[in-house]
């Protein structure tokens, strides 16, 4: 559809003179660059601010997958190109790109790193518009658990909230047993997604082990440069253990700030953003033996797909792949594999038959990270919980959960949500 | 029409208005003169609003006019000009005045409208025409001269119809001939619209010229008040200008 | 005479109008609708804001409380489902001249740079109630799961034809209306009030009051832009109030003009322009558009469109009397009359 | 809400010290940060919204510094003089430009200022998260001050930022050029038809403002994550500083800084959902009895 009216478009546009030229020529150049073969892949993503290594990193990796399949001679001759854009991290503007990256760039999928409430703008376009879209940086679990935001074209390639706050309850029950840690408080970012998260979190550890009380609840502002009013204050709580969902760069200040307290010399702390590479390699002084959930390891787990997609991941960027680099590079072999079943085409209906219910071997190995059909949400990835040691790799001993006992516990989640 | 009763102010330590007592009789071309600092301007100040009295009475067309804000008294029908033109620097004479003379009919709330409004306009015309300003009616008021600024400001207080206007130093940055020539101006305004004028002025030959009552200030208090002729012989007031402005003893000499 | 100038605006406008439907016929491609849907939404904030700013004089540095109150307001009712699109409006226009009513009565007391402080420290308050009250509001998430769009007298905006060509009248409308404030009794007392304040109070203007009215009239505007970008977006986000929203406005006007009437269109136009294509080049965005900011500030030292409508008028004026050298200096504010 | 555990924290002498400190902590920063910006509005009457741009650029270039040198005195010398010298470009070359302008074009300079910074950040040290790391002069056990405890590298940065807030207040008030300072902000004409170079003073002023940003940025660099856009976060926080201290006050803007670092400190323990409202509520209050602020003068531009 957008194909034809592409081409009749750009002809006008040749001929069309005068004022409106300027306005019509709307990225014109790109396609005038572009072969008509070419499959597009659209990425609306944050690359500025705060947070740009979220877009980074995440372009890094899809970037290394198309150019890997590129490299080995595209489907049925078919190359790709991926064309990413900035939304600075507004919904507005990245709903505007989206709309931009389908109807101008001529984007045949949409990839959208987008963080929280971009990825729910991104999700009302690509459902308006029809496009297969695929999101890669968006751990809200209601994004794809509620029916109704269901969308026939539309998948999740990321860690879901729920999923963590189960194998993070189970694992934390566990350590909360074997040392009695009964005295809990939390420090969360005020906002959705860290008030969502620690209440999962504290829900599921409760479930496991019910003599878990929860002391206090410290809620510092996201993107808060300093957290000593609530270091200072956990000091005064005195809980034997702490959970956080604080992530990023807020986190690493955390650390750092808490480690001049000396905090957690006498609280354990169990951390949903901890072990993601740039985390860790940032914190210059790492403490051991805090509990982080998994993100991204390179040892972890161990198979030679994943050794080979980090050391693939290096080449072309700065650091190790973060959490947000997996998800894309595993959200980018879902569409490759899709587009050789549909032997390049690019319809999105076809690519979403294919794509419910794949599973793909890429970047973890193993029996691999699958599609549930019922939800368009991924399973089976890793969720395991480990502890950090002072150098690298710098999260060690990782603890699976069981899959089988996370997707039972999801069910009863969303029976209790109304979503099933 | 407008009488002052013991009028008193005081800034902190400064006392810069002393018991001021004076009357300006309906339809009266009054001057207010004194050394630097006598506190003419802050008297001014006092009638129109801007500043509120510690003590004394203000009483305009009837009523005591003390603590009502200088809007309403604007309203009441007093205006001024001041000392240093305060005009609209971006808007054409005609636009400026035009834009007063509504406000004075109360319509500046009107939305539903086009600016230049047919009821205005006989009475903006008619103003622009007094001041002689016709010629220059569509330019901007940033780019007319020192004098006609001055004249603008005149204008624009004119506008509002007042039964009172009050001016403060019209003549103030001008050249002899030019002096002479506003003075002329507002002498005809006054004779024109038939109002109550009092002005504030340093030039003693213009005092004398054309004011029927002079009021002398100094340190706040009322020096002296008469005609010009009492005033021009009044030997306090020689002796509080001798010390600084020479110019009376010049104006005195040539009489 | 005052009917001529209504009716040529209006001609003026329904040429607009019909140029912005007939166009996105005529160049089919999607994008450029939403381009424009876009274009229209900011420049109808920056053109509200403008009322502040270039007509009167006050520096608002918080217009964006009112542009996401308008946003939030309308996202609410539709999600409630009771009430139809045009009632959502009237009621949403209606509220937020309420709310910019309450916060302008505090407002507008304050002079110069305080009453940009204030302005901003009340949008940052709006902002936090929206971050904070979460079961309303959704949070920083924003109002999820879409703006429902029920039809309405025969019009269905879940076409993107049909939100586009609604957009377009409800902006040329609200054009229009602002047109006729700015050339209004109204809008030359607002310019008394811009030009010298005390003044203006010592010829029986109330300026409170007047600054008051206008502050309403402005909040009203921008809550219509509001309403415009969350159809567009089908949802709300706290963003819209965040003080960079009302940053962005404020660029627009600077780079328009504030003192041409559709200056701050014409940057809005200008902005949306040069960070599509920079940011279609370059992730890099920030450095090229503060560079040309830079260059348009130090260069020019005015709006692009107030300058090249004072270097016309500065041309024609320079052809038709060479020997009057005091008129050149006329041209410098003629402007005022053209716009 | 909890007024008994702020009652009972205020009534134990750990807690009253930990938290005391904890205000001085954040409110020292704050105050690097406000009283530059303070400095440089009482002076030159330019609002300057770019200063978390050389709040960011004196960490990053203490962090460069830190990294090849490992001396954290070079560091900090480095980062604060770094943005000193920041400081003086941007006014010669591009503030001077617009002064006396309306604020719009200040605000407008100011902003591409920002984007520019972000966006060379970006490419010089990447996107992802910097950190200095605690010196090794300062990774002691935190000190204990009846009961309470307070890490040493805070200790040093109270001290260190109360040292230059003084010798910033004593060079004001106290010297020859103080007084210069203090006649170009009411007279300028005046101080340049005594044959003083004002322009230079301009920019010395500039400069010296700039520096107290580079100064809180590179005492913030060993605890506080570095990031492109880190200058947005404290930008709001040290307008509502100035804003409630009022603009050229120094005094002022140590005043306000304290009130906000003990309305965070104990707001934490008492009632942490109205923090936020209340530092808006205090700066709406400030405007709306005193615009001038706490100790400001009108502005007479």
């Amino acid at each position: 559809m957008t194909k034809t009216t592409k081409g009749i478009s750009r002809r006008r546009v040749l001929k069309g003179a005068g004022a409106m030229a300027g306005l019509a020529a709307f990225g014109a150049p790109h396609i005038a660059g572009a072969q008509a073969k070419v499959i597009k892949i659209g990425l609306p993503t944050i690359l500025s601010g705060r947070v740009a290594i979220l877009g980074t990193s995440s372009r890094f990796a899809v970037q290394l997958a198309f150019n890997q399949i590129n490299e080995a001679g595209g489907i049925n001759g078919r190359k790709f190109e991926v064309v990413d854009r900035d939304s600075k991290g507004r919904p507005d503007e990245a709903a505007k790109v989206t709309r931009d990256l389908i109807n101008n760039d001529g984007c045949d999928i949409i990839v959208d790193g987008e963080a929280s409430s971009g990825s729910f703008a991104v999700h009302e376009v690509v459902r308006d518009l029809g496009i297969l879209c695929l999101h890669t940086c968006s751990e809200t679990s209601s994004l794809t658990a509620d029916p109704k935001q269901f969308s026939k074209n539309v998948f999740r390639c990321a860690r879901q909230g729920i999923h963590d706050a189960v194998a993070g309850g189970s694992y934390a029950a566990k350590i909360a047993k074997e040392k009695g840690l009964k005295k809990w408080a939390t420090c969360s970012p005020d906002y959705a997604y860290g008030r969502d998260n620690t209440a999962e979190f504290l829900q599921y550890a409760k479930v496991f082990e019910p003599s878990i009380e929860v002391v206090d609840q410290l809620w510092p502002k996201l993107f808060a440069p300093d957290y000593t009013e609530s270091i200072t204050k956990l000091m005064q709580v005195k809980p034997q253990a702490v959970y956080s969902a604080l992530w990023g760069g807020d986190l690493v200040a955390f650390i750092e700030q808490s480690n001049l307290y000396r905090l957690f010399q006498n609280t354990a702390y169990f951390s949903g953003g901890l072990g993601d590479p740039p985390i860790l390699t940032a914190i210059k002084n790492l403490p051991q033996g805090l509990n982080t959930a998994y993100r991204y390891n390179n040892g972890f787990p161990s198979s030679p797909e994943n050794t080979a997609f980090c050391d693939a991941y290096v080449k072309v960027a700065p650091h190790e792949p973060t959490n947000w680099a997996w998800q894309n590079y595993a959200a980018s072999q879902f569409i490759i594999e899709a587009l050789r079943r549909t032997n390049g085409n690019t319809d999105s209906s076809a690519l979403a038959k294919e794509i419910s219910g794949m599973t793909v071997k890429k970047p973890f190995g193993g029996a691999g990270i699958t599609m549930r059909d019922s939800d368009h949400t991924i399973i089976n990835y890793p969720v395991a919980w480990g502890k950090t040691v002072s150098k690298s790799p710098w999260v060690v001993d990782y603890v699976d959960t069981e899959w089988s006992k996370i997707v039972e516990l999801e069910k009863e989640w969303k029976k209790e949500k109304g979503y099933a | 029409m407008l009488s002052v009763q013991n009028l008193d102010k005081r800034f902190g330590g400064v006392h810069a208005t002393r018991n001021v007592s004076i009357d300006f009789p309906d339809g009266s071309l009054t001057a207010i003169i004194g050394p630097n600092g006598a506190g003419k301007t802050t008297f001014f100040n006092l009638i129109s609003g801007a500043f509120r009295p510690n003590s004394g009475k203000v009483i305009f067309d009837g009523q005591d006019i003390v603590g009502k804000s200088s809007l309403e008294v604007v309203r009441l029908g007093m205006t001024r000009a001041f000392q240093v033109a305060e005009i609209f620097p971006s808007l054409t004479v005609t636009e400026a005045i035009m834009a007063t003379v509504i406000s004075h009919l109360r319509k500046s709330w009107t939305f539903l409208r086009r600016f230049p409004v047919a009821e205005a306009k006989a009475r903006t015309e008619e103003i622009i025409e007094l001041l002689g300003l016709a010629d220059k009616a569509g330019t901007l008021s940033r780019n007319l001269s020192h004098g006609d600024q001055k004249l603008l400001d005149i204008g624009l207080a004119l506008a509002m119809e007042p039964k009172v206007l009050l001016l403060d130093e019209p003549t103030a940055g001008m050249g002899p001939d030019e002096r002479w020539r506003m003075i002329g101006k507002v002498q005809h305004l006054w004779q024109v619209k038939k109002m109550t004028v009092l002005f504030i002025e340093h030039d003693m030959d213009i005092v004398f010229k054309i004011a029927q009552k002079i009021h002398v200030l100094k340190y706040g208090a009322v020096l002296a008040q008469g005609t010009a002729n009492e005033i021009r012989r009044n030997q306090d007031v020689i002796d509080a200008y001798l010390g600084a402005d020479h110019h009376l003893s010049a104006a005195v000499g040539e009489a | 005479m005052m009917k001529a100038g209504f009716l040529r605006d209006l001609l003026f406008a329904a040429a607009v109008l019909i140029v912005l439907i007939v166009v996105p016929f005529i160049f089919t491609k999607p994008s450029l609708r939403d381009f424009l849907i876009y274009v229209m939404a900011y420049g109808l904030l920056a053109m509200s804001l403008n009322l502040l700013v270039g007509l009167t004089g006050l520096v608002s540095f918080g217009h964006a409380a009112f542009f996401v109150s308008g946003a939030y307001m309308f996202g609410l009712l539709m999600q409630s489902g009771r009430v139809s699109i045009p009632v959502a409006i009237l009621v949403t226009v209606l509220g937020t001249a309420v709310l910019a009513l309450v916060i302008g009565a505090i407002c507008v007391r304050l002079k110069e740079i305080y009453f940009s402080f204030i302005t901003l420290a009340f949008q940052m308050f709006i902002h936090s109630i929206i971050l904070t009250w979460v079961s309303l509001t959704g949070g920083d998430q924003g109002l999820r799961g879409g703006i429902p769009r029920p039809p309405f007298f025969g019009i269905d905006l879940s076409s993107g034809v049909s939100l586009y060509i609604f957009s377009a009248c409800v902006f040329v409308v609200c054009i229009l209306i602002m047109r006729q404030v700015w050339q209004s009794p109204f809008g030359y007392t607002l310019r008394l009030i811009r030009d010298n304040p005390n003044r203006a109070n010592y010829l029986g203007v109330d300026i409170v009051r007047m600054k008051l009215g206008v502050f309403i009239l402005a909040g009203a505007m921008a809550s219509v832009a509001g309403i415009l970008l969350s159809l567009f977006v089908s949802g709300a986000y706290p963003e819209f109030g965040f003080w960079t929203t009302s940053g962005e406005a404020i660029f627009m006007i600077m780079l328009g003009g504030s003192q041409l009437f559709v200056g701050p269109i014409i940057g809005a136009i200008l902005l949306r322009l040069i960070e599509h294509f920079v940011s279609i080049y370059t992730e890099y965005h920030g450095l090229v558009l503060g560079i040309v900011i830079l260059a348009i500030v130090l260069g020019l030292r005015q709006g692009i469109a107030d300058y090249i409508v004072e270097f016309l008028q500065r041309r024609k004026e320079a052809r038709a009397a060479p020997a009057q050298d005091a008129s050149a200096k006329d041209a410098t504010f003629a402007k005022e009359r053209i716009a | 809400m909890n007024l008994e555990a702020l009652a009972s924290c205020l009534s134990s002498s750990a807690c009253a010290v930990t938290q005391i400190s904890t205000a001085l902590i954040i409110g020292m920063l704050l105050f690097m940060v406000a009283s530059g910006l303070s400095l440089i509005f009482g002076v030159l009457g330019v609002i300057n919204f770019a200063h978390g741009a050389f709040y960011m650029a004196g960490a990053y270039i203490a962090f460069f510094t830190y990294q090849a040198t490992s001396s954290f005195l070079l560091a900090f010398l480095a980062g604060a003089l770094g943005a000193g010298l920041i400081g003086v470009i941007f006014e010669r070359f591009i503030i001077s430009k617009v002064y006396g302008k309306d604020i719009l074009m200040q605000l407008l300079v100011c902003y591409a200022i920002i984007l520019i910074f972000d966006d060379l950040v970006k490419i010089i040290a990447g996107p992802e998260y910097k950190m200095m790391g605690m010196p090794d002069v300062f990774a002691l056990p935190p000190l204990e001050f009846a009961g309470g405890f307070v890490p040493a590298y805070y200790v040093f940065m109270i001290v260190a930022s109360l040292l230059i807030g003084a010798m910033l207040w004593l060079a004001i008030e106290k010297t020859r050029i103080g007084k210069i300072i203090r006649a170009l902000a009411i007279n300028p004409q005046m101080v340049g038809a005594l044959g003083i170079n004002t322009t230079l003073l301009y920019a010395a002023v500039f400069g010296v403002g700039s520096m107290l940003a580079g100064i809180a940025g590179s005492l913030a660099a060993p605890t506080r994550t570095l990031t492109p856009g880190m200058g947005l976060s404290i930008l709001i926080e040290s307008f509502i500083v100035t804003v409630i201290g009022g603009m050229g006050s120094i005094v002022g803007a140590l005043i306000a800084a304290l009130l906000i670092g003990f309305t965070r400190a104990f707001g934490a323990i008492g009632f942490p959902l109205f923090v936020d409202g209340i530092m808006f509520g205090m700066m709406a209050v400030v405007l709306i009895v005193k615009p001038s602020g706490l100790l400001g003068r009108e502005i007479a531009r």
